[in-house]
Order: C-alpha cells, then structure tokens, then sequence
C-alpha cells in the first residue's frame, strides 16, 4: 500500500533521434511545417548569438542565451493558434518571436526602453522575472479566456528551477481544481543557474509532478523540435477541453545562465559536450536534408536572412528615442497622483553647481 | 434610504457591481456557500452562480495571481484574504505583481483588481488575524489602499475601487462590520478614492486617523470638546495611499496641531509618512509636536492584553494631552 | 506516453472495519499499547467536548474541535518516541497532548495567557495558525535533528486545504532533496471551513501527491487508530533513515471548523451521519472488547478519569495569573530596544480623565 | 591588515564564524559551487563541505522557513536571498514566522537567524533586483535590520549578526561590494547592532543615510563644506531597525536641520520613521522642515533611467539647498 518514490515510469516522447533519423511513427505535420520550424530555429540561434555578442559589447544590457533550447521553444510556440496566449520568463524570447514579438521590442527591452515592453499586438504577456511568478497570472489568463469564450489556451513557460516555487504548486492546482485551458511548459534545460536538476527535486521526472494535481503530464524530449512540436498541439487540444496540461521539455542550456555567469565554475565541459551531440538544430537539419525538402546552400541563405533581420531589428532599436525619466511617471496608475506630480516636475528643476 | 451595517452595506456593493457589469468576479477562501466568514459575500454564490462566485483553495498567493491574470484579460476581479494578516503570503502577487505590470508594459496593460480583507484588533481572534498591515502597501507604488469606517462610505469607496483601473486594496475594518448601521442609498453613488473627509471641523488640534479607529477617536475628541473646551478638527483619511496632504496640510495649517491615530504598529507606520508630510510642508504653522497614538511595537498580542496594545481611549487621551502641552 | 490524471492507484491502508472487526492479518502491537491507544482517544474526546462547551460558556476563546479525528491524532503521537518533534497547526492538540503538552496549558493558551506558550519540556512546536507555514519549520527541524545526530523525526502536522499552500509544496521538495527524518501528516478531515477536499485539489488522494516529490506516499484509513499507528511506525522507520513520508489520514471533521462556524450553511446533515458511523472511538472501543481486554465497566471509569482530569487543568488555568500589557515586551528581543522601554513605561502612565 | 572589498570582507566574516561555532550553516540559491552570484559564499562549500554550505532548490519562502526551523532546534543558519526583490516571495516566513516565534512560544524558542540579500539599485540589472525594501522591515517588529556601507563595517556587523539571538536582516549594498578597499582586520571584532555611526561631525545640517547612499552623501557633504563654507554632520545609521534615537536626537538638536537620503522609495519608508522621531523629540531644534530624498513613487524603473531615479548628487544638492532655504 505504499507509493514507493519510483513507481512511477515515464517514457519521453521522441521522434527524432540524435542524428535526425525518424525513430518511430510518422509524424502529422507538412513539409512546409517541417521546413519553417527549422528556419524559426535558425532565427532563433542567430538571434541569440548576436545578442550574446551585443551585450560583450555593452552596447544591451544582461541577456539570457537560449542556445540549445531553440526546438523547445520554436516547437512550442509554432503549434500554437493567434489567440493563444504566451505567459514568459526571461529565457523564453524566442518562443515570444514566433508568437508574434517584435525583435526590435525586446533589443529595446534589453536597452532598458520603456518601448521594450510593446508586443504589438502579440498575445505575450511582459516577461516575468520573478520565478514561477508568471505561472499564476497564466491561470488567471486562461480563466479569463474560459469566461470569455475565447477559445483561447495560456501557456506558462517555465523553467526545471521553476518547478520549486510555491506559485508552480498553487498554480497547477487551481489550473487543474478549475479545469482551465492551460499549459505549463517546463523547460527543463538541466539547470538553475549554477544548481543541477538531480538537486533541484528528487522526483526522477519533472513530468510526474502532474499526478499530484490530478492532471495528465508527458515529457518529451526538448531537442526534437518535432516531437515538441507534435506533443504540443496533442496538449493544446487537450486543454481547449478544459483540461490542463503539465509538459516537460528535457533539454539543455548549452550557455551560461546570463551573460553575468561563468559555467565553468560549476560545470563539467563534459556534460556540454555530450549533450551538443544533441543540438536541436543539427537534428531536425539532417532529418529535412534528408527528406529532400532542405539543403546546405538553403541553409547558407537561410542564417544569412536571419542575420539581416536581426541587424534591421537591432538598428530600429538602435533608433528609437530613448527613454526619458519624466516618462516613468505615466505608468504608475491611469491617473498621476499628486505626489507623482510633483515629483515628476521636481525632476526639471534646476541644478545646484 | 435603509439602515444597515458595513457588512450589509459591503454585501450590497459587490451584489450590485455584479450586477451592473459581468466582469466582475468575486474570488475567495470560503465566499461561496458559506459566504466569507463575516458573510460579506453572503447570496451572492445563489445569485451569481459558482462561475462568478469562486471558492479557492487555501493559497493566497494564487488568488491574488489569479486575479492579476484576470484583470489583465479583461475581467474586473474582487478577491478577498480571508484575513489581512494572511496577505503576507501573498506579498510578491501584491507588491511586485499586481502592483507593478501596468509600469512592466509600459502602459500597456490595466490590472483592475481589488482586494478585499478584513483588518484590525479587538475582537479576540487567534494570532495573525487582527493585524494593520496598511503602511506596507502605503510603501508599495502602484497599489490604492482604501480603509472606510462606516457603511456609507464602505458602499462608495467599494464601487469607486471596483471601478478603478488600478488595483486597490480594500481593508475592512472588522471590528465594525456590525458594530452601528447607517443610512445608506441603495443607488449608485461613489465616495471619491484618494479624498479624505474632514469628518469634523475644528480650531485647536487635528486629529487624523482612518477605519476602525474613527469611531473611537470621534467618542474622545467630542469628551475633549465637552471637558477641556478645546475644538478638534478629525480627518478621517479613507484613502491610505495616495494620501490627501491638501486636506491634511490644510487643516494643521488652520490648526498648528496634529495627532494621529493607527492600529498598525508605530515604528514605520502610515502615521511617520503624515508625520513627515506635516513637518515638510506645514512646519512653521506646527506650534508643538506631531504625536502618534498607534499600537506598541511586538507583534499583534494574545487576546488578553490586545485591548491596552491598541490605541483604546485612554492612550488617545494621553495624545492629545501631549499635543496640547506645547 | 502520456501520464493520465487518474493512473496512479492508491489503495487506503486499512485494519479495523467500521464495526471493529480485523480485516487482514495480525497488528504488530501489545494488549496495553491497544488500551492505551483508546484511552487516550477518549481523554481527547473529552477535552475536545469541554473546550466546546467552555467556549459557547465564555471562558475560553475561539476553539478548533477536533471531535471525530481522535484516531488520527493519537495513533500518530503514540507511535512517536519522546525525541521525536511535533510540529502542530491548531487542530492537533490532541496529538499535542499525547505527545506531553500540559493540558492546563492549552486552556491558558486559548484564554489569551502567555504561559499558553509553555510545553514544559515536551518537543511540541508553537501552534501555528498560519496553513502550512508549520511544514517548513518542520523541514529545518528535521534538518537540525539529523545534523545534531539526534535521531529524531519532526511530523508536520497538516490538514487536506494545507496542501494547497506553496509552503506545503516547498516543504515536501526541500525534505525529499536532503533526505530529511520527517513525516507530513496530512488529516483530510474532507473540508477545509467550508471547501470539501474535491474543490480542493483535482488529485483522487493527497497520498499521491508525493509523487511529485519522489517521496513515498501512503493512505490510511485515519478513523481506525490501529492502522494509524501501525503506518506511523512504519513510516518513522523510513524517516529516521533519511526517507520522508507524506501520510495522508483519511478522516472526518464531525463538528464545525472552529466555534465561529457553522457548518449547516454548507454541508449535509446526511453526510456527517455516514461518518459517524465510521467514528473512531467506537470502532476501536469494539475490536477491544471483543478482544477481551476492555469492558463497559472500564469504559465508564475512564470517562470519568478524563472528566476529572480536564476539570483539574481547566481550574489550574483559571487560577494562573493574568497575562499583564507590560509582559508582552518581554518577548520581542532577547533585549529590549529602547524604543520599547519606552512604550512599555508608557503603559504605566497616570489617566488623564 | 589586509585591504579588502565589502564582499571580501563579508566572505571572510562568513568564513571565520564558521570556523568558530559548528552551528553556523550557510544555505541559499547558487551559494555552493557558485559561491553566489556574487561570490560572497566563495569557497566555503570547498571548505566546510556541502552540509554547511548547501544550495537550495528555488524557493525563499522554504529558505527563510527552513532558516527558522532549524534556529528554533539550535542550530545558527545564515540564509541568502539571492537578490532583496526576490524577499517578497519569503515574506510571510520573514514577518509572520522568524519575527514572531519568541512572542510566540511565551520566550521559550529563540531564532537566531541571519537573513542576508544584496538590495541597491545603480548597476542596470534586471526588474526586481534592486530594490530598497528595509522600509517594510522596520514596520515588522520582531526584526532587526542592519546595512552596511563599508567592508570594516560589514566585517562587525555581520559578525554581530550571526551572534545575535534574534533574527537579522543583513542587507549587503551590491553597488558597494567592490567599489573600495579598506583595512579590515582578520581578528575577531563586533560592530555593535544597533547603534548608528557619526561618519563626520558637523554643526550645521545632520544628514542621515545608510548603506548604498552613504559614500554619495560624504562626496557630496564635501562638496557643500569646500563651495558653501557649511558645517555637516553626516549619520551612517548602520542599523536600520532599531533606530538609534539617540545619536540622531543629539545631532539634530546640536545642527537644528536634517535631510535624510535613501534608495528606498519616499512615501512610506524609512526617512518617513526618522523625520517623524525627530518631529517628536526634537521639534523645537528644527530651524527648517526635514527634507527627504530618496527614490521616486514608482516601481523601480528600467535601467537606462535609473540613475536619474535614484538619490543621485544633484538630487542631494537641491534636498541640501532645500534644508538651508530656512
Ligand atoms: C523568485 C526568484 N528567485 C530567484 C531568482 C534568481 N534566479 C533567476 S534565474 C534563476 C534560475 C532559474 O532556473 P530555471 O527555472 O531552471 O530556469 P532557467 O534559467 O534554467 O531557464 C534564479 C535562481 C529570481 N529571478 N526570482
Ligand atoms: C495562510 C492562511 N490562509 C487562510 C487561513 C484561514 N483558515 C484557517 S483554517 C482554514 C481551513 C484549513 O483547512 P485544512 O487545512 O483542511 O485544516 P482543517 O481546518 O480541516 O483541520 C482556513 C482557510 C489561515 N489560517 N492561514
Ligand atoms: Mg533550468
Ligand atoms: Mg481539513
């Protein structure tokens, strides 16, 4: 009668294995899918690294590197329809993008531009610092969206880390008491910072957690942008019904945790190496090179693009107004109050020396 | 125009916003069958429906992040913490969340959300269920605090927050949620959300307090009138943040004397941020002390002894004898 | 692939059926032990039924009854050794009890006294009224018992609208990744105040959720003292080599949830009748007159021991000083700042009317 | 002795309480291997092993619960809050819990506990990892609060902290950690909680600071004193709560004016606390009103904006023209 710690198996979902070889099944999805998951992909990397290379330069400020998780989010986010709804943390940017988040917006964001915070449009949610934080207002998101009719799923993305915070647990349980259209996406890239998964929980799988909740959990392998993406749009329907979702991305943060951390202080290259063999980019080009559907010389073309929009996006930002500190005032309450009144004018006031 | 008590009064307001706009949606530890604990919420389930009228599970920090995530959806949530004392858990939803997401957007999203708790001592509840926590959230930027102390105003700073695009933190003060009744209009009116009400006008001596101490300063100030002849000016200051320095800065100015009187705890409390106030901007019309009557600095006491650790008469008493000893 | 909500089987760990009678196998346990076990679940009765009625009298504050959850209670404690911490919310003064806090000053307790605070050397925590705050103090507990090399488990005492908390979350994961002596003792009474346990969580059992922790996780039937404390023993095993537990005693609050509430606002008189007949002290009562070491004679006599005794603590009570206003500043700092020198001679100020 | 940092100095503390009481435990977010995000724990896991140095799983109501847990059975655990924003989410453990078990358990269970956490903003890093949030601690009695501004000063009250036998907040200002060396002696020395520093003596304006803002303020007094031909006294207050009263009292009442800079924002905090006190004791010493600078009313901003939201020079500059106006 007792539930012994490991009882419990999950089995990952996979299709593609290391090499991009499709190991099991056919997938439901089209050429065309298949091919703009890559480039997204491929977005995504060229972004990250410029960004990288942009904060060396102090030109923005401290950046997330999404490096080695780009089928994780690409893959999420691609299955998703308009009126679904992203709740991210800070490490999610690329998800944000194919959802419809303006480059530009999040350089600005990293510029510390008011502007930053614009999605134009896109169903994001501002990016939550505050671990686990944004788990919450997820629930809240997709309940509203139940009330409303609107069709809509909200997805929580979240990292192994996040899973530890008080707001995940009450999150999963209101979301699973209430039966609400949402997904609580874990990135699970093996690491908080500098604390490794093993020693961030003593459940073997991050998946399994969904069984204290009463709702149903899968772990996939966050590499394989088309098992990612397949188990996605499988949860999505499920939680249209009213029936949330807890997914597990088993991935890797192939970077450091920002640009202020030096992995080598608590990590072994070793562990990097093996799961580089991994990399989701490499895995999901072999498999449509060989499908016939990509190429090496598409695949010049195609980071050369990215590159170019990175650039324009960059330079927009580069020339958008920057923010002024009589601005901040505006966005405290819809109406200013007195004190922020006069301390907004007290800003003008002349020097002393 | 029916008499009823502040609960009465409380239950009529939310009865009413639900009906007048289904955005609203109330959400909370036992408000629904049960009706909240002090039945604030009582028939509202019966009216509403269990889809408007939400019993959570026991997680603080979930019903005020629910609620965020509502509000910035659309919906017009009215959450209640079953006790103030409990908000601690849910202190980030509060102060970096609810409070923080319209600057986070950059303007972009509303988080028009309040939250409902009752407050204060007296009334010998077990630990942590009595506690003014009102001068944390003064020290929080983007939330309202608003804290009424009769029926009237209840009912017209209630709708106000419903209303408001902002998140605002409504603190009932328990101890008078049936404690008198009052005339109150079942029509629609607002009582205005960051004005005070000089509830009494007077020449010697401002006395500035809010929510559950306004009775008990009323009763002492009118002795004071009738005993020592002096004419006592009383603020009640409905609104705890943003604070109204024009009506308070005017009346010292007329007066040259302040009290304040708080439940919440001295050392850091609302009564040092008018005490503040007063001395930056009124100080030469000062012509002795401001002086803060407000509970000693432990934690909330057992029940035995919380009538001595609260400003009761005899220590407001003892106030106003030091502000007119100069 | 996919882990469904409801695939985890949990079976209620059960000996004594509704009527008293063993169900399966033998109980490893003395006649005295057995004897014991049921009388202090009568002292508990019969303190919980003069605190009821002291309470409606006045003389003692608001009270948490505990009426039908004496099994749960004192199984659990009974198994304890004295070494062995409890970590109590309101509802466990019974456990309490067992466990050597002074009855006399329980009563001080809800009368408003400091000296309610006093376990005169019993390893029982300060009430905690804040939900689930208690399990993490347990954690550290637990945590400095092992560093100590005390051997000593720490049992976080919790009810079913408990889990719910982020605390309760952060508690169970801290516990399982450092290995820690320590049991969550969770009594589903079915409600917290007026929320049944299905509005609680969407889970089948509480048992299940420490899957989420790697934790082992077991139901038992918590009306039937004989298999609570058969399972705490157990458990204890596990914890003192480093391997939490969560238990979840399956109960029933027979009476309100304090002396402020009042339950017919929200729940059937139809479903309190169904657990009555599964009441604890009757049950136990049946399988040990059955067994021949108990009698109706006995039975009297015992009630009206833990009659006397109850009086003779509740008096004790009544004739201890007052708690004075100047005591409280006593109890802030190991010294008294100055700040509160001065407002604890204030106290003692002359009237001015 | 050795010049160091305000972090060497807190690593070396850290590591000298270790070595001195076995009940000392270091446990937070990335504080092993890591060392901490800002190598404060720097090789102490290396030293004294991975049960007194222990990384914990994210989750800072469980760090300051456990903290507490393990104080009240002996031990002497020194926890980390990887940035002060991030207290918000411990706040219940922090003020409901560490704070009150003394009262609560009739003085039997003592919780002597540190809490430290970088707090101060300056140096562009993300939402939530800057801010002034002592203000909310000195409402919370049952605390102590203490924020260096120097490594010697750190050194001695850290190490006072860990001594102490009830529950400390020690804000370490993160601007400050490297920014100067200073002599710090290894042995074993006490910077006493509680009593507030007179960095400079002064006759005509006493102002008070603390942590992040007080080499801003000495700069600044300088300037003043060199142009202006004035006298300042500037006060570290060191100990944030409790005040030291008297140290205040007794310059003000020798200066006649004070000006009071902080990083936290201005309606609500400290400065509000210190203007009132001295309004209270020592009103009749003021030549002019007590002028607060400090942060503005709004969420922490973004960071290309934030050094003109902090107290900078400037703002300091026209709060000390503002003090002499009278
Ligand atoms: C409440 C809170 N605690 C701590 C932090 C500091 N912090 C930022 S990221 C991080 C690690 C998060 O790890 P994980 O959830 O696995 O996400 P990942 O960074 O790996 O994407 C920590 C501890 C924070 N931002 N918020
Ligand atoms: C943090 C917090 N939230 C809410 C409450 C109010 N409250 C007291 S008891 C209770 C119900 C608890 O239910 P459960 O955990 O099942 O324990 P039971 O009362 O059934 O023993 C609630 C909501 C509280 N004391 N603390
Ligand atoms: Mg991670
Ligand atoms: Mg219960």
């Amino acid at each position: 009668m007792w539930l012994e710690p490991n009882e419990i198996k999950v089995k990952m979902v996979q299709y593609l294995d290391e090499n991009g070889r499709l190991i099991s099944g056919e997938a439901d999805i089209t050429d065309e899918e298949l091919v703009s998951l890559y480039k997204w992909m491929v977005q995504v990397r060229v972004f990250d690294q410029r960004a990288l290379k942009l904060q060396r330069q102090g030109r923005i400020g401290t950046y997330a590197p999404m490096l080695g998780q780009e089928a994780a989010q690409v893959g999420s986010a691609r299955a998703l329809g308009k009126q679904d709804w992203i709740y991210p943390s800070y490490r999610e940017v690329g998800a944000c993008f194919v959802h419809g988040f303006p480059m530009k917006n999040f350089f600005l964001y990293t510029m510390g531009n008011l502007r930053g915070a614009d999605t134009e449009g896109a169903n994001v949610f501002p990016i939550q610092i505050i671990i686990a934080a944004q788990c919450l207002h997820a629930v809240g998101g997709a309940w509203a969206g139940k009330y409303n009719k609107e069709n809509s799923v909200s997805v929580a993305y979240v990292g192994d880390g996040g899973t530890s915070e008080g707001d995940f647990h009450e999150a999963l349980n209101f979301a699973s008491v209430y039966k609400l259209p949402i997904i609580f996406f874990v990135q699970n890239n093996q690491w908080a910072i500098s604390v490794p998964r093993t020693k961030q929980t003593a459940s073997k799988t991050i998946a399994q957690k969904a069984v204290a909740y009463g709702m149903a959990g899968i772990q996939v392998d966050g590499n394989d942008c088309l098992a990612v993406y397949t188990t996605m749009k499988q949860a999505l329907e499920r939680a249209r019904q009213g029936n949330p979702v807890l997914i597990e991305a088993v991935t890797y943060r192939q970077g450091p945790h920002t640009t202020a951390d030096d992995p080598t202080k608590y990590r072994d290259l070793q562990e990097l190496e093996q799961w580089m063999a991994k990399d989701p980019l490499k895995r999901m080009k072999a498999f449509i090179v060989e499908k016939g559907i990509w190429s090496e010389e598409f695949d010049q073309a195609e980071f050369t693009a990215a590159e170019q929009k990175v650039t324009e996006a960059f330079e927009l930002a580069l020339h958008t107004p920057k923010s002024k500190i009589e601005e901040i005032f505006e966005f405290v309450y819809e109406q200013k109050t007195n004190q922020l009144i006069e301390q907004q004018q007290a800003v003008a006031a002349e020097e002393v020396f | 125009m029916p008499a009823m008590t502040m609960i009465e009064a409380i239950n009529l307001t939310l009865r009413k916003e639900m009906e007048r706009d289904e955005r609203v949606i109330c959400l909370g530890e036992d408000i629904g069958k049960n009706g909240g604990v002090f039945r604030a919420t009582d028939g509202l389930q019966d009216l509403f429906g269990e889809d408007r009228v939400v019993d959570t599970p026991i997680a603080e920090s979930a019903i005020v992040g629910t609620a965020v995530g509502m509000a910035a959806r659309g919906l017009r949530p009215v959450a209640e913490i079953q006790f103030f004392g409990f908000i601690y858990e849910a202190m980030d939803q509060m102060a970096a969340q609810a409070a923080r997401i319209r600057f986070r957007s950059g303007g972009r999203i509303r988080v028009p959300l309040v939250i409902r708790a009752p407050y204060g001592g007296g009334v010998k509840t077990p630990e942590l269920h009595s506690d003014s926590l009102e001068g944390l959230f003064l020290h929080s930027p983007g939330l309202k605090v608003v804290m009424p102390s009769s029926p009237y105003d209840a009912k017209g700073l209630l709708t106000a927050a419903i209303r408001n695009h902002d998140p605002v933190l409504f603190l009932e003060p328990l101890k008078l949620y049936r404690a008198f009744k009052q005339e109150v209009p079942e029509q629609d009116y607002i009582v205005e959300i960051g004005k005070a009400n000089v509830l009494k006008e007077g020449e010697d001596l401002t006395i500035i307090t809010w929510g559950q101490t306004v009775p008990l300063v009323s009763k002492v100030a009118a002795m004071w009138e009738s005993k020592k002849n002096v004419s006592i000016e009383i603020i009640d200051l409905r609104t705890i943040s943003p604070i109204d320095e024009e009506t308070i800065l005017s009346s010292v100015q007329k007066t040259g004397r302040a009290l304040i009187v708080h439940e919440a705890v001295k050392t850091g409390g609302p009564g040092a941020e008018i005490s503040a106030l007063i001395n930056e901007k009124a100080l030469f019309h000062l012509s002795g002390p401001i002086i803060r009557v407000a509970s000693f600095d432990t934690p909330y006491p057992i029940a035995s002894v919380e009538d001595a650790w609260l400003p009761n008469e005899e220590r407001i008493n003892r106030g106003i004898q030091e502000v007119f000893a100069h």
